[in-house]
């Protein structure tokens, strides 16, 4: 009794939308075109980076620029082990190396709160692509890795489906955890949550290193699309940005708010990029702009206020 | 409504398919490319790359269309914005090639771009020839659809390790930056060195986005060498001049790599390029070809194209054009004329061999009196070298 | 002058620039919590317009230098009262005041950089000026750069006199520490509040401005200088302005005295982790208060 | 005797140069009701935050059920018995008030038992603090009395032994703050807790608890029954002004 | 100098919640007013309200004229407002806050009016160079105290001043605003030490959910059986 979650648990309607999506999605391979399959790449991408952000950032007020940096290393191990390992097996070890990097620098950082957390984390990512840069030239002579025969288009949207959706499946089963109500007690007051119980420091480190783990599978599993990974294009901070950017604007505190982000996002990014070649960011902009001014709560607000409504009639 | 008038609407509008399906004949020859417009590849792309296809397309449409075997078609360029975003590039490229269905396509701009698009280029078959992209790497992956237009680091930096044993240099000092690019140019520079019996003074490597490199100059500065090369990028390029002419470091030679044939690092640096050498490969007077292009350019733009990349681009588009003609638009036939023949272009001719340029030499450049002149190798000097370089200014 | 004192002196070059870099992002960010992402971008326009009224106008970049500062103060006051004062005026504590910003000044990264692809094009840019150099004790420096030095000292110290000196500076202050108090002693915070705002957009144009007499330019210039600039106020402790010059310093000496003592390929790793771990020490800054 | 909930042993606590708690020694045994008074800046609260973990004193011993916490997290302490309030409430606005009473239930509460059912979950523990209509409302939107309670009520959710409130009645007319003493009383005697009670309102701290400790300038002054403590002239001195001899 | 202020259908709140319904209160120039109520009654809603922190409907007079909405216009108008939760500037020394005090006054009258301030606080004169951060709960009221005094306001409110403090302290602080009243400034006191302030008050309201329920001399007040019932838990 006492371990039943302290959300609200999906209505059954909710479930069999569910699956009839994740149904859809697993068969686009077979009915979209490369380019629209390509799309729904990058919506699950970023709905993997945004909903993994939110399950420790969102719930723990910590806002990580992690994000960059957990799917450099991903991408990274992509490339080292390209010749020995298996595609699955390197996502997978992509993001345990991720993990495991979250961990080791969370022990280190995260007693720090706000702005210093989040410029930290950006300049690990820099830190991250600086050192694999140094070490790769000292030990190899190059930089960058050559990944010539790659899996096929299919293959690696399935991987990046299936690595999405167990983020937003972990995401959900957290939420509705002892783990996720502590990382939510951190977030409101965290030394109230300590004193209630909670070993705020290892729920964090937790937290920050299970979410670190879909970055770096998704890193690991996006890699194989750019033929030659070298650290600029593998460590790029805006693919950071933009993970913080959806999850913000979709309501970092809810599951469904960074998904559907994610997804509108991406979609009206390439909607607007190539129907407007030369103004899209300016009217991309002013939408922001106007959503942050207008919805505050970002798009999740449109659901959670019109339950709070019906609660309240 | 009666059956037989049904079909009779049906044949009607068959006709109609089947007439605009003729006309089709006739129907521009749509080529599509992804380029950045906006984020931090769009200067280099801005500058070398998309202003040669508007003005191509210009110029080709302006003259009745692109001569495809004989039959005059109208171009239509499909060109998007890749945000400088490497799986942009790759999503874009595959709206072009499955959903647009384009005819041609145009490269994107630098390496990493071409890298990304090589395997798409391989599977649907879409020659592409780059003048944005180095690196014995790519032309290593073997993509039979792949003709890379810029000299490769090696050839450019045997050309400039025979002007440096031309003019008698026992001394080197460079510094290169840690990418792909600067690392493929230094192990060259080294092995044309070394081949030459120049002795390598000082080797230095320095990450992207420095701000300061006063300190490593001082220290090239007090080995007095005779010549000084920095593989460097735009930025770097600017910095290592500005920096060089603050401290007094005047080597016989300085050489920058890219960045020098930008007509901006004239405009920036002022008086102190004079004698600069760098990454060059024409200018106005290379030949008449050149001046024609330069002055389009001019008149279109407002602005001068660069001294390197923007003529390979130029280049690109004049061998596709002559390989439509001969092959129309079926890409195999494209490619294969493409690997097979020999072609003129704004910078002379050029064959392709493994989808390399094999025919443009290696070219040393030098600024003098406000142009970019070639120096090196002698048979395609627009002027003899300033050498030792005067001080600067 | 000796060779130590030259790599010091380079390096603090280097780090003033980088403070110029870093002050306007600390009088929005470190003062009023307005996590301002596009920073670069409004420096990005300080620059184009100096350079500008260069090419076109024959303006010399010094004698621009005010009209920048007023034209991006008035730009600021715009696009506060567009986009921040809601913002400011809903916000129920500092975090949702950081949060949203960060948002909005996305959508403004997004815009400012892309009007100035539509005016001026992706071509860099850049023009001559005080290219010579100048001898300081047997060194060598340019005078572009030492000019960027010396306004980073001036302007940084002007700064620290004036917040810790001035009733006004004061006033500035106590508005970040409690604005209901500082309403209730009479200070116009609806005044003085975007007027703020509109100062750091100012010193961002006016470090643009400076810049493009040293560095080329471009649209896409902006990112790298808001990420210098965070990572600066952040070293040196969000709102002082001493803090501000000190981490900017700090970081152009590890620079300088790391290129020499490694190898010019460590410099960022260095930089990079000097910052990290300051942070680690002092979780708050050099000059937390 | 059995072992006392908390002993704090020579416990002090130094900022810098400022000693904030000299040396302060302090047992409370099971149920025991401890008045805590001293004007602001005593070292009141500090003390309060060595005795749940929050902060770990500069020297000294923290024994809680026997088992020495000293420099242990706040958690431990927590899981240990030891539950707390703070001065201004810090209820995690966001969630509801039974979400809040079930979060230390979910924690320090859970590995822990006691026999009293008002303990068995967040409903019996609302409902023990007259809070039960509140329980689907978010804590932020609760007035701030309200919070103040459900601030008690999430620290019964720990399941404690010893119960530490840091001025509760803060805020509150005389009328509300007999109330709220009334319910101090209560979780004392029906819920068998030790409580220390951290609270300016004099008069009615010194009518509902038997011992009262005095803090002044991180020292502890006074030590002993309310009549002997209100006499004390240490503590008239320090604290009480005028009003010790009108109201004794 | 004294005013009267003159509270008349005074609504206001926050957002869609609304708090006060209709409040009319007088102030009468020169004495002491105070305010009872429960907590979340809306006391601290009303001084804020009248202040201009929040936005307001209904209207308020001081001396006759109209308030704007305005909180540095009304500071300008002379009055003071010594806030819930004292709203000091942690990171200012004491001798900073009374300067930031004396912001509305000519800059030739603002050395002098410190050195009243501090002669009248020897406390604060004794702490004046310490961060208002780090003083006790006391100190910091009196300093909030004083830098509204600063301002040589014609009529003050304080919200609650003897919120958290000792006995000892909160006598002292009473005894600073009687010293505020009888220099001839008018005052509103919000206090929930109902006995206390009714003993030392020339009027009283109380105020329960939004509205006044009873008003009139302090006298008339503390008799009301509602008021002793309530308010001052001893039957």
């Amino acid at each position: 009794m006492t371990m039943s979650g302290f959300r609200e648990r999906p209505s059954r309607v909710t479930i069999a939308a569910l699956a009839t999506g994740v149904l859809a999605l697993a068969v686009a391979p077979w009915v979209l075109n490369e380019f629209l399959l390509s799309l729904a790449l990058t919506c699950l991408m970023y709905a993997g980076l945004a909903v993994s952000w939110a399950m420790f950032s969102g719930a723990t007020n910590y806002l990580s620029l992690a994000t960059a940096a957990f799917f450099g290393i991903g991408a990274y191990v992509t490339a080292l082990g390209y010749e020995s390992l298996t595609y699955p097996v390197s996502v997978f070890l992509g993001g345990l190396a991720a993990s495991a990097f979250a961990a080791i620098v969370g022990v280190a950082i995260l007693h720090l709160r706000g702005a210093y957390f989040a410029v930290l984390t950006f300049g690990l990512g820099e830190l991250v692509r600086h050192a694999i840069t140094f070490v790769e030239k000292k030990y190899s002579g190059t930089v960058g890795r050559v990944l010539t025969e790659t899996p096929e288009a299919a293959t690696v949207y399935l991987t990046v489906l299936v690595v999405a959706l167990a983020a937003v499946a972990v995401c959900v089963a957290v939420r509705s955890s002892r783990f996720g109500l502590a990382l939510a007690g951190i977030g409101a007051d965290e030394q109230r949550a300590q004193t209630l119980g909670v070993n705020t420091r290892l729920v964090k480190i937790g937290g920050f290193a299970l979410s670190a783990f879909f970055a770096g599978a998704l890193g690991a599993a996006m890699a194989v699309r750019w033929t030659y990974i070298d650290p600029p294009a593998v460590f790029n901070p805006f693919i950071g940005f933009q993970t913080v950017l959806i999850a913000m604007v979709g309501g970092a505190q809810t599951v469904a708010g960074p998904l559907v982000a994610s997804i509108v996002f991406s979609l009206l990014t390439e909607l607007l990029r190539l129907q407007f070649p030369y103004l899209f960011l300016i009217i991309l902009g002013t939408l922001l702009i106007l959503l942050v001014l207008y919805l505050p709560g970002g798009i999740a607000s449109l659901w959670t206020r019109k339950r709070a409504g019906k609660r309240d009639g | 409504m009666s059956l037989s008038l049904r079909w009779k609407a049906l044949a009607v509008a068959l006709l109609v398919a089947a007439g605009a399906n003729a006309f089709a004949q006739d129907a521009p020859v749509r080529i599509g490319y992804a380029i950045a417009r906006t984020g931090p590849w769009a200067t280099g792309a801005q500058v070398s790359q998309e202003p040669n296809y508007i003005m191509w397309a210009d110029q080709v449409n302006a003259a009745g269309g692109l001569n495809v075997k004989g039959k005059k078609r109208k171009v239509e360029l499909v060109g998007y914005d890749d945000r400088s975003e490497t799986e942009t590039v790759v999503r874009t490229y595959e709206k072009l090639m499955t959903s647009d269905k384009v005819d041609l396509i145009l490269p994107p701009w630098g390496t990493g771009a071409n890298f990304a698009v090589l395997p798409l280029i391989t599977k649907h078959g879409y020659p592409m020839l780059a003048p944005t992209a180095t690196g014995r790497k790519l032309l290593q992956l073997k993509s039979p659809y792949f003709f890379a237009l810029l000299q490769q680091p090696d050839v450019m930096m045997d050309a400039l390790a025979e002007y440096l044993a031309a003019r008698s240099t026992k001394t080197v000092a460079f510094i290169h930056v840690d990418e792909l690019f600067g690392l493929e140019q230094a192990s060259a520079l080294e092995a044309s060195l070394k081949e030459k019996k120049i002795q390598i003074v000082a080797k230095k490597s320095y990450p992207m986005g420095v701000k300061d490199l006063q300190p490593v100059l001082n220290e090239m500065k007090s080995l007095n060498p005779d010549a000084f090369v920095s593989l460097s990028y735009p930025p770097d390029t600017f910095l290592v001049t500005g920096q060089s002419k603050a401290i007094a470091f005047n080597p016989k030679v300085f050489y920058a790599a890219v960045g020098t044939a930008f007509p901006v690092y004239r405009d920036k640096m002022g008086a102190m390029v004079e004698g600069v050498m760098g990454l060059g490969t024409w200018n106005p007077k290379s030949s008449p070809a050149a001046k024609a292009y330069f002055d389009a350019h001019v008149a279109k733009f407002k602005k001068e194209p660069d001294r390197w990349a923007s003529a390979h681009a130029w280049a690109g588009l004049q061998i596709l054009q002559q390989a439509v003609e001969k092959a129309g638009v079926d890409r195999k036939a494209v490619r294969d004329y493409i690997a097979a023949n020999e072609f003129d272009t704004v910078i002379g001719k050029i064959r392709f061999k493994g989808g390399e340029n094999i025919s443009t030499p290696g070219v040393v450049s030098q600024w003098q009196s406000g142009e970019f002149e070639v120096v090196w190798p002698p048979q395609r000097s627009t002027s003899a070298s300033l050498y030792p370089k005067p001080a600067f200014k | 002058m000796g060779f130590w004192l030259e790599l010091a002196a380079s390096g603090l070059i280097t780090g003033g620039i980088y403070a110029v870099v870093a002050m306007g992002l600390n009088l929005q960010y470190g003062l009023m919590r307005i996590m301002n992402i596009s920073h670069g971008e409004f420096l990005m326009v300080g620059a184009y317009l100096t350079w500008w009224a260069q090419t076109i106008l024959q303006v010399n970049p010094l004698v621009f230098l005010p009209v920048v500062a007023l034209m991006l103060f008035v730009l600021g006051l715009l696009v506060y009262r567009l986009c921040f004062r809601p913002i400011a005026r809903t916000a129920a504590n500092a975090e949702v005041v950081e949060a949203r910003s960060l948002l909005v000044a996305f959508g403004l990264m997004f815009i400012v950089q892309n009007l100035a692809y539509l005016v001026w094009g992706a071509d860099l840019r850049g023009y001559t000026f005080l290219s010579d150099s100048v001898e300081i004790g047997g060194a060598r420096f340019g005078a572009n750069r030492l000019l960027v030095f010396g306004f980073a000292l001036a302007a940084s110290l002007a700064l620290l006199a004036a917040l810790k000196f001035t009733l006004f500076g004061k006033a500035v202050r106590a508005m970040m520490q409690s604005p209901t108090g500082a309403q209730l002693v009479g200070i116009d915070t609806a005044v003085l509040h975007p007027a703020v705002f509109g100062a750091g957009i100012a010193l961002a144009g006016v470090a643009g401005a400076l810049l493009s007499m040293v560095y080329e330019i471009s649209p896409s210039m902006g990112e790298p200088y808001t990420v210098t600039a965070l990572i600066v106020i952040t070293l040196g402790g969000l709102g002082s302005a001493g803090g501000c010059l000190a981490g900017g310093l700090l970081l152009g000496l590890v620079e300088a005295f790391g290129m020499h003592f490694t190898s010019p390929s460590l410099k960022m790793l260095l930089s990079y982790g000097v910052f990290i771990l300051v942070l680690l020490a002092r979780p708050r800054g050099l000059f937390a208060r | 005797m059995a072992e006392p909930v908390l002993r704090a042993e020579e416990v002090s606590v130094h900022f810098g140069g400022l000693v904030a708690v000299d040396c302060v020694s302090l047992e409370v045994g099971s149920r025991e009701l401890v008045g805590m008074i001293g004007p602001n800046g005593a070292g009141k609260t500090t003390l309060f935050h060595t005795l749940s973990g929050v902060l770990a004193p500069t020297s000294g011993r923290l024994v809680v059920a026997g088992e020495n916490l000293t420099g242990r997290g706040a958690h431990i302490y927590a899981r240990s018995g030891v539950a707390r309030t703070f001065q201004t409430p810090r209820v995690f606005a966001a969630m509801s008030a039974e979400e809040n009473v079930r979060f230390g239930l979910e924690f320090a509460g859970r590995s822990r038992t006691h026999a009293h059912d008002a303990f068995d979950n967040a409903a019996s523990i609302l409902g023990f603090l007259g809070l039960a209509d509140s329980a689907g409302i978010p804590a932020g939107e609760l007035t701030p009395a309200k919070q103040r309670l459900l601030e008690i009520g999430m620290a019964l959710g720990a399941r404690p032994k010893l119960l530490l409130l840091d001025e509760v009645a803060a805020g509150l007319t005389e009328g509300e703050v007999e109330l709220a003493a009334a319910l101090i009383r209560r979780v004392r005697d029906e819920l068998g807790l030790a409580v220390i009670w951290i609270e300016h309102a004099v008069r009615v701290l010194m009518k509902s608890v038997e011992r009262v400790v005095v803090l002044h300038q991180g020292r502890m002054i006074a030590d002993g029954a309310p009549q002997d403590v209100a006499r004390d002239p240490a503590v008239v001195e320090a604290y009480l002004g005028g009003e010790a001899g009108g109201e004794a | 100098m004294s005013a009267a202020l003159s509270i008349r259908g005074l609504s206001a709140g926050y957002g869609p919640i609304a708090v006060l319904q209709g409040i009319d209160i007088e102030a009468a120039a020169g004495r002491l007013t105070v305010i009872v109520g429960p907590n979340g009654a809306g006391k601290t809603t009303l001084l804020k309200a009248v202040s201009g922190l929040i936005p307001r409907e209904g209207e308020v007079l001081l001396d006759g004229a109209r308030l704007s909405g305005s909180p540095a216009s009304i500071v300008r108008r002379g009055l003071g407002h010594v806030p819930e939760g004292r709203q000091l500037f942690a990171q200012m020394s004491v001798l900073e806050t009374l300067q930031l005090g004396a912001w509305l006054l000519p800059r030739g009258e603002r050395s002098a009016r410190l050195d009243e301030v501090l002669a009248a606080f020897p406390k604060l004169a004794e702490r004046r160079n310490q961060l208002a951060g780090t003083m006790s709960g006391g100190e910091q009221q009196m300093l909030a105290v004083g830098r509204a005094l600063m301002n040589r306001p014609r009529m003050m409110m304080l919200d609650e001043p003897s919120l958290g403090l000792a006995p000892k302290m909160i006598e002292e602080l009473l005894k600073i605003v009687l010293r505020i009243r009888d220099s001839g400034t008018t005052v509103l006191l919000v206090e929930q030490n109902v006995a206390k302030a009714l003993a030392i008050a020339e009027f009283a309201y109380v105020v329960e959910r939004g509205r006044v329920v009873l008003g009139g001399s302090a006298k008339e007040v503390l008799a009301s059986e509602e008021v002793r019932t309530a308010y001052l838990g001893t039957v």
